[in-house]
């Protein structure tokens, strides 16, 4: 269960096998089904999930339709990140949007992680390099490019999500109506 | 941090449904593809005898049943060989999250001179054996099958 | 020059005397005037920067006009960072609002400092954290208030900043025009 | 890494009317705060006598001239008694930005192996008199003073 995420990260970092055991003691392998809700808006996420299998959607919601924040799939860490690190109630929620292998680690063991295996940090230092990246991609594309462009990207870069989950979500996700992503779609193909 | 394996399924029963069926050891060896079956009474202090399946043969173990909460959890105590080597204190506990959803928790925490060398050794497959254990007592819970003994 | 610094790291992570004077080896102190760019707009940035004094503005530029995208004052660390992480050209440029005193650090020293002061991981872990959570805030607003919400609440965080940069500038960063910033300023006073 | 000091600071003059002010050490007094005065001639090999602004007294050195560049750069290597214990290499350097837009670069390198302690306790002091050398050039290079000898 643990091949995934040491595959995953030996490309940022080395573990020794002492730190392995540690990290395989400090995570809990969750099987969850399609639907179902890691953190609820209003409570303070405590975990963060790395996916080994399935996708998690974080998503908003505004007088009552919801709003994609971001949809995380196999081999990224998922969570409501900012309600986890303040412990304040997390304005987002987080949910499974196919049936879903996860290994979870709480706030307290990770900080346990971080002091026990100092690599720890270079791996969170990384990852969040890496999502920093992605988070400026996102951002730029809203602020320089037109929906159509933005819709491209996505599909350059997430084709595989157009055919796992349903296009409203997508829609909110790049900042477009569903009727225009129709649209958009109809004209590409 | 001590050495454990810990893992968890969502399943769709009630949490007294999912007891019956986890507690009923007679019909483990007609679904449980890990403890093929125990023999015992679970009840405090009383001493079990375990089959499970490991990757080629049975292994039996004869561990003490620790805790009893009836509807919540349950755990036992085992050794290999002798105490002090390779402890282990196996436990299931049940949390509801909804009236007909619940979070089956089943983990080992491991003590003793020799459980970092073996659990690098059958760590994975241990964590394993536990994982396909949940999935046929979920498959076994949502399937409609009646629990009534 | 690095009190400073080491003040506000101090809160974070533990440096020893050694650990510090490797990192004092490593940055060089840097003062620049108002309006010079640290980076240019297609060109890699190859730089991060520690603001002893001063404000850096990072800023999309759109058919002629320029958007913000970000104002870094005092204690922060700046850069284009993707262009920084990727070694690609930036998209964005970053210019000194005020006269600066800037510590700065290059990609390859970063690295080596990575290296041979560990706590540093540790040190960019944690501030990777605080800017995720803000970058998470000024997200959320944007999805969930109002634009005099946001007002409101840049106000509350960066009251000062009002004081120190044209409004233009802010208004570009909250997503609404000029006008429409004029309007709720006095709306509010 | 190297022990080293490096400070850098954005002036508005051309290179050529900043190598002017920086090589005319005879100027220095009037002006320039850290460095008090330079005795010696700026070519490769020479020996040159600087008196140090520190805190409370002036200190001299003898260095010796390593490297002219014209209108780009130039370094003295100088040592602490003698060579070996707590050496410096200090150099500046001007990069053009644009045609009125200079970089300056002013630092020094350390080695010798009393470097660490002895920079541990004059270091910060040190890298402040580099800056504070630096502003004054600064404004005096932008105050439109005249640079013709």
């Amino acid at each position: 269960m643990f091949e995934q995420f040491f595959a995953f990260a030996s490309n940022l970092v080395q573990f020794t096998n002492q730190e392995k055991q540690l990290i395989q003691s400090a995570f809990t392998f969750r099987q969850v089904p399609r639907k179902f809700r890691l953190t609820e808006e209003g409570k303070i996420a405590r975990e963060v999930y790395f996916i080994n299998k399935g996708l998690l959607r974080l998503y908003y919601t505004k007088e009552g339709e919801d709003i994609t924040a971001f949809i995380f799939k196999e081999n990224l860490f998922a969570s409501s990140y900012d309600s986890f690190l303040r412990k304040v109630p997390s304005i987002q929620t987080l949910e499974a949007l196919e049936d879903s292998d996860l290994l979870v680690i709480t706030y307290d063991d990770m900080q346990r992680l971080y002091e026990l295996v100092p690599a720890m940090n270079t791996l969170t230092r990384k990852i969040a390099e890496q999502r920093f990246i992605n988070a400026q991609l996102v951002l730029s594309s809203y602020i320089l490019d037109s929906p159509e462009e933005r819709y491209r990207k996505f599909e350059a870069e997430h084709g595989d999500l157009l055919l796992r989950i349903p296009h409203y979500m997508i829609a909110s996700f790049l900042g477009i109506t569903p009727v225009s992503l129709s649209r958009i779609r109809k004209r590409l193909m | 941090m001590n050495k454990r394996i810990k893992t968890e399924i969502i399943i769709d029963s009630s949490k007294e449904k999912l007891w019956e069926l986890l507690t009923n050891f007679n019909e483990y060896p007609h679904w449980n593809p890990f403890i093929r079956s125990i023999e015992g009474e679970l009840k405090q202090g009383a001493r079990l005898t375990n089959r499970l399946q490991t990757r080629d043969k049975i292994m039996v173990f004869k561990p003490i049943v620790q805790e009893v909460i009836p509807f919540h959890a349950f755990s036992w105590m085992g050794s290999l060989w002798i105490k002090g080597l390779f402890d282990g204190r196996h436990y299931f506990s049940i949390e509801e999250i909804a009236p007909n959803q619940v979070k089956l928790i089943h983990g080992e925490d491991f003590s003793g001179i020799l459980s970092t060398a073996i659990l690098k050794k059958i760590g994975d497959a241990t964590r394993n054996n536990f994982v396909v254990m949940n999935q046929a007592l979920k498959q076994l819970a949502e399937s409609g099958a009646s629990s009534d003994r």
